[in-house]
């Protein structure tokens, strides 16, 4: 494989490959990581390169893949454990909540937990029921707990290094909709992006648009559309991290351009997005000009395969959401 | 409430051997019950009571589970399908197990018992539209089925509150808790588990240990229990092994254990069994074991040990069976017309089951999604269209 | 006991004894909530009058509590089950999400679960760590779990009841700092709450101070400690259910009052304020003559109890945070 | 990874008797490992080996136990300290343990185990700062002494991970996860505890059977299972019964538990004691529990116990005890005054230690808070003068 043409689960698995041979305190455990390369191949070849004590199948214990990193990591190691489908994150809030997020804490800094929590989420892949929740919401108001969502190749290896890097708990979410979807230049070597910093993707005047992760395709496609359509000057936000949240750049943004839509995948009611409009109403609401206009999933779960396509924002509906923003038009 | 003078805590006498306080597992697998060995030999008296046309029925629905899986899979391959869990080498533990419950029993499937469902009265065609993702197949109350467990060990504190629900009632009915190996390694299972023990609820931990969760063996990573009816002895319940590719044996061990069950003993049946096929569709088991072991196991494949009995009991002619898979093809046939003719009631679906009543800003969020699909046709199409994962 | 002069655990113990006699399916268990009658003693009396049939200790199991009385309500009960802190819902997070929340849905309306869990919930009242957690805002966010959350004796008693008769699953977290710190008319019979309806505890024109719960004492004693030092005229607001959340009364009174101020104890960012600003801002923009002020927990974990007091909003806070509401000085 | 034409489960052999094929639990209470019995009487030969100042050791530790729980109940009525556990009744088998592990070793306590944490080297002071509320109390890894998991079980996956790395290092550690009998009622416990067998993690399972679970009895409510030791079998690790009222068989029982802890054998010991005072402060144990109960198992009480025999061995001289105690009590003087002088280092504390680094929001809510309080003084008063719940 050469430097160019990684989709993003050849980037995990890539970013996997460095960080293990770069620091032996890297180890790989969840369920089927192991000979069978993990059900989307992210491990893939990781327990041929690097053995079975540091690349370690487990029983189906979601509560103790995510509590005993919490472990692992105090005794040294730089444990990156995978959740098979963010569907069997709820089991371990509990351990998020309670230990992960809060042992430096507790300890004044005396221990700390350098893990990362790695999970394909969303839906779109016409995966079993349970396989596609999207509640990053809820992790991301978690103190202590680090949320991070990739939308590309390059980022995600790069925030997953910084992620396995990091003195601290990381919830590393990708987004499985485009595992395989496109490709792009992914070095070969080590590199890392930051966790907290939000990428402008595209710079505009008119309007700002927000998204991170599974729905960043989609929104670049609907401001594709949108541009081509009519006269309009989009600028786009990747969030990349939830929590801690890079709020200078969004804010920055809004003053400029005095609207903004925010687009993501879990549900409307307590998603993400109302923490970046209060966000953005305590800082600039003098610079809004129009209502922030919410594009979202629904406050239902998600569908099974039949029906998770109404479900998800697409780029018409994205298309369509940014264009009530730029109308001024509010609500639902 | 009160323990009056009595020590709280269950004390056992004093003793100054450590080792004779200690409680191991056994050195040695215990058995399994079986009734027709793998070369299809059997003591004729100690069969079950079922008259021919039982064992034949149990014999067809078998071939059932056979042929589903077979076509579920060969219709996933051409699009026509979602992921696929199937049962093959399992069909005598899916089988045996289900018939053996009675009317007024309700089943809590996780996902790979396919025959169960049906044997419950779930018709066939609601089977695949469960495996297309359609949630109106999951309406199987008049079946007394409830929805599939994808998540693993997500429905064994909820049908073990079911099974308490039931036992307050005046039926005498259990819930039938179907799940594989992996599940109780979950916190969520062994919860539920203990909880039952303690409430003495009727529920059946029916569990298929196919020796497999997906690619991790049970014995080398999912547990370092030799067995799962072992488990019992944490939660204070009976556990029994089974070999789960006799029909027969199955069937007998999860007649009694219901009957245990129904008098407020939470029972395990533990049916040692094997996936021939595929986790699911989706997977590629040849990553993860090797082509002679999944041999070893096709030559004790259960269906061919029934037949034996079938043919030796003079209960199976010539031909018979050929009769049989036709007529049963030929129901998965209708079936599959009758599910392509399947029409979904429109977004509305997708709103209105939430709660008892929409609330308003659910409302909202239907009127405003309609308005929109009304206005932008492009949405039908780049749904319809989008390449799908 | 006579009608008036109930604390807010009387309040629920007096609901359990109503709801319990007047419909037997009603089954109240927990751990501790038989002989012991709960820790708070909010289920004092009910195994005495209701036998231990109805009411049952549990093993410590949270997931079972939780998991369990969704098959109990689809097989025909009302269960109201107890988790003795909210520090405790994290482990069956799960239960939530993939079960309770969603049956009716899954099942297109065969099964439902007419479910309550009640939690006292939130700090100061010197608990333990992990006793006084606030994250409702993660469990209103659930699509299908309504969350209720009481502010005064008298609502507990009627939301209770709403919440019994429901036939969906509740999530009811009861304010444990005002657990016995005043007393109100509880009427003796039978009478409901409606779920989803806000509550105006105090009209007025300047501002709407929004809040629910453990913040409402404190909230109402910052108002009136302002009012009395300055001539303004503050709307209170109490939320109530955070879901279904009743958006018509919020926005009603920001179209008066022009400015908001959310109190909670939850940490800010994601917290339930959030998804306030975001519907004021959806609905009501146009009519904001200030960014909306946020007073709550900090994105900390709540301390133990030696610095808890430091964490909670307290009266002084609050009418700071409304102070600089009024003067339009926008977020932290 | 490949099982060769093996089957993937353990067979066992085929039985066609389902009694022989059920693995239920022993009728009788399995016995409990003893070497003093109740009237201090005991067989000089199998003491283990331990030199007379280590069993005065012992013996003043579990003093110090003893006085540290009067002192602290004390201290919470008069408003001078939080909700505190006591673990009166429970001496031998809170000292017995942790007296047994090593330098090296690391603990995981709950909460009802304060010796143990005294025992590691954490000094007093920061146990009273501890119940006091004090996060800086939790500084104790230089004393390898974790936080109290006051969350029930969520210590379990975290120690079990932890282990499992300290099997991977150099050293030849072991983390104890010390522990109730109600915890392994949980999902988190139960999760964790399988997890460790498959990973041959070196934890060792301490349970305190002290038989409630608050007012839960542990044999009518907690669970169906008779003992906590039986249920290593769920898990496939050894369990362990010992007398906890034993100092000595606690001793001896945790010393060799630990050693095939250290080989990569996670294991339970499951030590059967009483609590002899309320749960907690704040637990009034009346309410579900007989006096003559508690009388019952007074007289059975550990400290007496071992005295007997320490004046039997001639090691405990006449007013050798009032002396410890009268030193023990002064120590517990000096540790609460320098308690007492503990100042917190204010507010910043609250901020600071949830990331390795500060991130803007954070520095901006505590730039906040520090401006809102220099301007308002009013808000120390009223924090001050709350009443407290
Ligand atoms: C909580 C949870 N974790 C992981 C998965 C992914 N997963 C689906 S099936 C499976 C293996 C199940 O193994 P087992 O219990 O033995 O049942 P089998 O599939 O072998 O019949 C796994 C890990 C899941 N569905 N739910
Ligand atoms: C997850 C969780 N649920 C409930 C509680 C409340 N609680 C504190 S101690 C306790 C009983 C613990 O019993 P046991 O494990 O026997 O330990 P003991 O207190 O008897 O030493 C309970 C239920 C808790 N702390 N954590
Ligand atoms: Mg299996
Ligand atoms: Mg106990």
């Amino acid at each position: 494989m050469t430097d160019a043409n990684r989709t993003l689960v050849e980037a995990v698995n890539d970013g996997l490959h460095t960080a293990m041979a770069a620091d032996e305190r890297v180890i790989v455990y969840g369920e089927d990581v192991g000979d069978n390369g993990g059900v989307f191949r992210a491990t893939d070849g990781l327990i041929e390169a690097f053995g079975d004590e540091r690349v370690v199948d487990t029983p189906i214990a979601e509560i103790s893949i995510v509590g005993s990193a919490v472990g692992l990591s105090m005794a040294g190691f730089r444990p990156v454990a995978e959740i098979q489908f963010s569907g069997f994150i709820p089991p371990v809030f509990n351990q998020l909540v309670s230990m992960a997020s809060r042992i430096r804490w507790r300890t004044r800094g005396e221990h700390n937990a350098p893990m990362v929590v790695r999970a394909p989420y969303g839906g779109g892949v016409r995966a079993l029921e349970h396989h596609s929740e999207s509640l990053e919401s809820a992790y991301a108001h978690v103190p202590g707990l680090q949320v991070v969502i990739p939308g590309t190749p390059y980022d995600t290896k790069g925030l997953l290094q910084s992620a396995i890097d990091d003195p601290d708990p990381v919830l590393f979410l990708e987004p499985k909709l485009h595992y395989r979807a496109g490709r792009q230049e992914v070095p070969d070597g080590q590199y890392s992006v930051p966790l907290g910093d939000a990428a402008v993707r595209r710079k505009g005047t008119d309007v700002t648009v927000i998204s991170w992760g599974s729905m960043m395709p989609p929104t670049m496609e609907a401001v594709d559309s949108l541009e081509d359509r009519r006269d309009v000057d989009v600028e786009v936000i990747d969030v990349r991290t939830l929590s801690p949240l890079d709020r200078e750049t969004i804010v920055e943004s809004i003053k400029k351009t005095g609207k903004a839509t925010v687009v993501h995948e879990g549900p409307k009611s307590g998603g993400f997005a109302a923490e970046l409009v209060a966000t953005l109403n305590e800082r600039a609401l003098m610079y809004l000009e129009a209502p922030i206009h919410r594009v979202t999933g629904f406050d239902v779960p998600i569908p099974m395969l039949g029906m998770e396509d109404y479900y998800l924002p697409n780029p018409p509906r994205i298309a369509a959401g940014i264009e009530r923003t730029l109308a001024g038009e509010g609500g639902v | 409430m009160s323990h009056g003078i009595e020590q709280p805590v269950p004390l056992g006498e004093g003793n100054s051997s450590i080792a004779a306080c200690t409680i191991s597992q056994p050195d040695e697998t215990p058995p399994r019950y079986q009734l027709v060995n793998e070369d299809g030999e059997y003591d004729p008296d100690s069969l079950p009571d079922l008259d021919d046309e039982e064992l034949l029925d149990l014999f067809e629905w078998m071939l059932l589970q056979e042929i589903v899986d077979e076509r579920m899979v060969t219709l996933q391959r051409r699009g026509e399908m979602g992921t696929y869990a199937s049962g093959r080498g399992q069909e005598a533990s899916i089988v045996g197990s289900s018939y053996a419950l009675r009317e007024e029993d309700w089943l809590f499937p996780y996902g790979r018992e396919a025959a169960a469902m049906l044997i419950q009265g779930m018709p066939l065609r609601d089977l695949m539209l469960y495996w297309r993702g359609v949630e109106d197949a999951n309406m199987q109350k008049a079946h007394r089925v409830f929805p599939p467990a994808i998540a693993i060990g997500t429905h064994i504190p909820v049908g073990v509150g079911y099974a308490w629900g039931l036992g307050l009632g005046e039926e005498d009915a259990i819930a039938a808790l179907f799940h594989g190996d992996g599940h109780p390694s979950t916190g969520e299972f062994q919860s539920g588990a203990n909880f039952a023990g303690v409430m003495n609820a009727p529920a059946l931990f029916y569990c298929q240990n196919n020796g497999y969760s997906i690619s991790v063996p049970f014995d080398e990573g999912q547990t370092a229990a030799q067995t799962v009816a072992q488990k019992g002895m944490a939660w204070g319940i009976d556990g029994i092994r089974v070999d789960g590719n006799d029909v027969l044996a199955v069937y007998d061990a999860v007649s009694q254990a219901r009957e245990h069950v129904a008098d407020g003993n939470p029972t395990i049946v533990e049916s040692v069994t094997y996936r021939l096929e595929a986790h699911t569709t989706n997977d590629d088991p040849s990553r993860y074991r090797e082509a002679d072991e999944v041999d070893w196991w096709e030559e004790r494949e259960p269906i061919s040990r029934f037949r034996t009995v079938l043919e030796s009991e003079g209960i199976l002619a010539d031909g018979d069976e050929d009769a049989m898979r036709q007529e049963l093809n030929q129901q998965f046939d209708e079936a599959k017309e009758a599910a392509d003719g399947y029409e979904s009631r429109g977004i509305e679906e997708l709103f209105t089951y939430v709660y008892d009543e929409l609330p308003p800003e659910l409302e909202r969020q239907l009127g405003e999604f309609e308005r929109f699909l009304e206005g932008h046709p492009e949405a039908h199409d780049y749904i319809d269209h989008r390449p799908k994962g």
